[in-house]
């Protein structure tokens, strides 16, 4: 008999929605108290289960009590546990500045946007634990429905953005849903491990690669893989700041975990990896082309939010191609990236949604003398992009470093990647300084410096941008021990 | 754009077919999803949960971790509507 | 026939035989949806389908009168707090079987409640939560259908 | 060319699910009207829901509910009933599917209510304007 801490990371939050939707009818007050109240237990919870996964082994926790292949099983591995904590930290952070622009931007709506804000945690936190292949279409779907709406909730364009990503999105969803009917019928299993276990028999047959690659693009949709990107750029930027804040973290890290899970849990290293290498080298090279087009659009961007989402589709291709070099180094880089960059770009969009809630909107030209009204918003902003950048002792570099290693060891061919990889930290380099430059340099000089008054964000926005800030530093000098304690036993197994 | 779309929709239609090839033929009572967990379904399912009607026995008890999130799926709509559209909610 | 068209435009255009049909036939549909939830364990049914089956009792209602009726039958408010309460419904009993020492949604473990045997506890703890099911997708479903019938504004229908 | 229509007939689902499916698809991908698109994505659900059902079929197989009593004394033939599986996996996937759906129009009708419009080009010329 396991414990049942696994299951509660996930029901806190679901429990808490449905709580929420009824009190915060009654009293407003309700809302931040409960929502915060089911984070912080998720997130200790999580801590105590990545603890106990790292001394005692992989947990294999049977809902109802039925045995692996006739229910449904989730599979919390050192890799998921980790994710476990990382999405329930992140949610928390986010959580504090959703609580202020919630306020802001959707008054007397804020029962219902919690409500799906929650519902959204529990279904990431349960996509990261489950071993069942249809148990993960369904939870995709539950992520999927509440970010629409989420995205919806905004102003003017952001209807439209969510439209396209519902087709988008279902596109991706059915095409999941595609694959495993065809593992189905080649296996007759749902469960990951016992599909894991009857596929080696077959792996000649052109069903089984058919079913490879209709999960692979279904996973890609969802996380913008480039030539499948031009949902996200729309949705993240006009969503509600109280929205972006939660998804541009999480939604693609957590769908680059679960390619990581198609990969490793369903099929294996050798058939996906090894068996056609032109394969290999192709996604490499495409995630590669990924990178340069993604940069190069953000380049054209004068909108912070826009610019951060083409830079976060710059990063999927980082994280796709780290996997898809298939070797511990570049796998180590990846795993590291995901991370990185969940608590990077978690630090970038709580800035922007700073932003936001103090000029009205996020135009790069709005910004002029942002560093004098806003000193420690900038300061933590500057430290997200320096991160985002590659600057040593950040936590950014640090993966990109492991990354660029698994390039150079992977072989010749994949010095494409290596040079994406450097380019677009140059690109990244220009894009922030530019910002920097006409926050810091221009606006109010010729009026002296009382000319803007200081005007920081509340405290609710400031501490999670401050902690996020911190966070990346702490993992940059820490960077070492952090490899060696978290990220090595977390490397998926047979690797 | 349309001839893309028309080229895009036929490439996964062709790739959709030709990757029915090691299916079993329609109906037959030994392919792999008759054979692995539906067997154990048909005849463990009553004896473990008493109710006769097998696809509720596995909606409600061996695959309810799915039923509960297929509740919250359709709540998360129905919220989510009233979240998108309905101004005088109270 | 003028007469006819200016009740139209008034919005006075009601339909004796319909209203009425549907006035006699809305509690038979509601009767069916709770035989079908009710019966699912021994025929085709369950949570789900009884639930759209009572929804669309109360969606006819909207149809052949107007909103307002159907909101003057059922409440805006009670509908929000009973789809809420029909979700809690299956993650409570969900929790409370882990609360109780067992797995999540491992129904025999109740008998620690009410001992009985824990094979019958599944087969009522499957019951239990389809009620929880229907509660919920009828009030989804109605909910929805106000919303998208009036845009959202919940004046009147179509 | 025997053994082709050979193969087409014994799995004949199969190429009735896909066909109906690349309707679906191109409406989604292909057509410029938004509902248009929405109609297609429900074409394409409902697809994959027969691809899964057609699954699960066994010939010479009755309805998944059985005598309670012969169950219980082990007297059930398993080929004579379909398997359950993909009408349990079906029932939560078309729940999805109206969910979507339900999201989708909400969100259409902020659309509708935004522009004036539903056709996606007219849409893109007003905000081009704008």
């Amino acid at each position: 008999m396991t414990s049942n801490l696994p299951l509660y990371v996930i029901a806190a939050p679901l429990l808490t929605a449905f709580v929420v939707n009824l009190a915060g009818r009654f009293w407003r007050g309700s809302v931040a108290i409960l929502s915060l109240g089911a984070l912080v237990f998720s997130t200790i919870s999580a801590g105590l289960v990545l603890q106990q996964v790292l001394t005692h082994g992989t947990i294999h926790y049977t809902v109802g009590g039925w045995q692996a292949p006739w229910g449904i099983e989730l599979v919390i591995d050192p890799l998921a546990a980790l994710m476990l904590l990382l999405i329930s930290v992140v949610a928390l952070l986010a959580t504090f500045s959703a609580l202020a622009s919630a306020r802001q931007e959707l008054p007397g709506r804020e029962h219902l946007f919690f409500t799906l804000y929650l519902i959204l945690i529990s279904g990431l936190l349960g996509l990261a634990v489950t071993g069942d292949a249809f148990n993960l279409y369904v939870l995709l779907e539950i992520t999927s429905i509440t970010t629409y709406c989420l995205i919806a909730m905004g102003k003017g364009r952001a209807p439209l953005a969510s439209f396209n990503y519902i087709i988008m999105g279902t596109i991706g969803a059915c095409f999941y849903l595609l694959g495993v009917g065809y593992l189905y019928m080649l296996t007759g299993s749902l469960n990951m491990a016992d599909i894991h276990g009857i596929l080696p028999g077959m792996y000649g047959s052109i069903s089984v690669a058919t079913a490879f690659a209709f999960l692979l693009v279904g996973v890609w949709i969802k996380m913008a893989f480039l030539p499948l990107h031009g949902w996200l750029p729309n949705a993240y930027s006009l969503a509600p700041s109280s929205t972006s804040v939660l998804i541009a973290p999480l939604m693609t890290k957590v769908s680059v975990f679960l390619m990581i899970r198609i990969i490793f849990s369903i099929f294996s290293p050798d058939y996906a990896f090894f068996q056609h290498v032109g394969v290999q080298h192709l996604i490499v090279w495409a995630a590669a082309l990924g990178i340069l087009i993604a940069s190069g659009l953000a380049l054209a961007q004068t909108d912070l939010k826009r610019m951060l989402s083409y830079i976060i589709v710059a990063e999927v291709g980082y994280m796709v191609g780290g996997v898809w070099l298939a070797n511990t180094t570049a796998m180590t880089g990846a795993i590291l990236h995901i991370v990185n960059d969940a608590l990077m770009t978690l630090c970038l969009f709580l800035a922007a949604s700073a932003i936001v809630y103090r000029l009205g909107d996020s135009k790069l030209a709005s910004m002029k003398g942002l560093y004098r009204r806003m000193p420690l918003t900038m300061a933590a902003f500057t430290i997200g992009a320096f991160s985002m950048i590659g600057v040593p002792p950040t936590a950014g570099f640090f993966s990109k470093w492991y990354l660029i290693l698994g390039g150079i060891q992977a072989g010749p061919w994949a010095w494409v990647y290596v040079a994406a990889l450097l380019i677009s930290s140059l690109v990244n380099a220009i894009l922030f300084f530019r910002i920097i430059e006409i926050a810091y340099f221009q606006g109010g000089g010729e009026h002296g410096h009382d000319a803007v008054p200081r005007q920081e964000a509340c405290a609710w926005q400031l501490s999670p941008l401050l902690l996020s800030a911190v966070a990346l530093l702490a993992i940059g000098m820490a960077a070492g021990p952090l490899v060696e304690h978290l990220i090595i036993p977390a490397l998926p197994a047979g690797f | 754009m349309k001839t893309l779309a028309l080229l895009a929709t036929i490439l996964t239609g062709a790739i959709l077919l030709y990757g029915t090839a090691d299916f079993a033929p329609w109906g037959d009572p030994e392919s792999p999803p008759n054979r692995h967990l539906s067997r154990y379904y048909i005849e463990q399912a009553v004896k473990e949960t008493h109710v006769p009607n097998l696809v509720t026995a596995v909606l409600g008890d061996y695959r309810g971790y799915d039923t509960m999130f297929e509740l919250v799926v359709i709540y998360c709509a129905g919220m989510g509507v009233v979240a998108v559209l309905r101004r005088s909610d109270s | 026939m003028k007469n006819l068209q200016a009740l139209a435009q008034n919005g006075g255009g009601d339909n004796l035989i319909l209203q009425t049909t549907i006035r006699l036939t809305v509690p038979f549909i509601q009767l069916f949806g709770l035989y079908v939830i009710v019966h699912g364990h021994y025929s085709p049914g369950g949570g789900f389908q009884g639930g759209v089956l009572l929804g669309a009792a109360f969606i006819l209602l909207a149809l052949g009168y107007d909103l307002p009726t159907s909101k003057r039958f059922f409440p805006v408010r009670t509908n929000a707090i009973l789809a809420n309460s029909g979700a809690l419904i299956f993650t409570g009993i969900a929790t409370l079987c882990a609360l109780l020492g067992g797995y999540f949604l491992d129904y025999s473990i109740l008998t620690r409640l009410i001992p009985i045997d824990p094979i019958e506890w599944r087969s009522l703890g499957i019951f239990f939560v389809e009620v929880g099911v229907g509660l919920g997708v009828m009030c989804i479903m109605l909910s929805l259908y106000w919303d998208m019938a009036s845009g959202g504004q919940m004046e009147e229908g179509l | 060319m025997e053994s082709m229509l050979g193969v087409v007939v014994a799995k004949y689902n199969y190429w009735i699910y896909v066909v109906l499916m690349m309707i679906g698809f191109y409406a989604m991908i292909g057509k410029r009207n938004l509902v248009k698109k929405l109609l297609g994505m429900n074409i394409f659900q409902t697809a994959i829901i027969l691809f899964y059902v057609s699954m699960g079929a066994k010939r010479g197989g009755g309805i998944p509910i059985l005598d309670k009593e012969a169950a219980l004394a082990g007297a059930v033939k398993v080929a004579e009933v379909v398997n359950p599986l993909p009408h349990v996996l079906m029932l939560t996937a078309i729940v999805v599917s109206v969910s979507v759906t339900g999201v989708a129009l909400a969100v259409l009708q902020r659309i509708y209510k935004e522009y004036g419009t539903l056709e996606e080009d007219e849409i893109l010329d007003k905000i081009g304007r704008s």
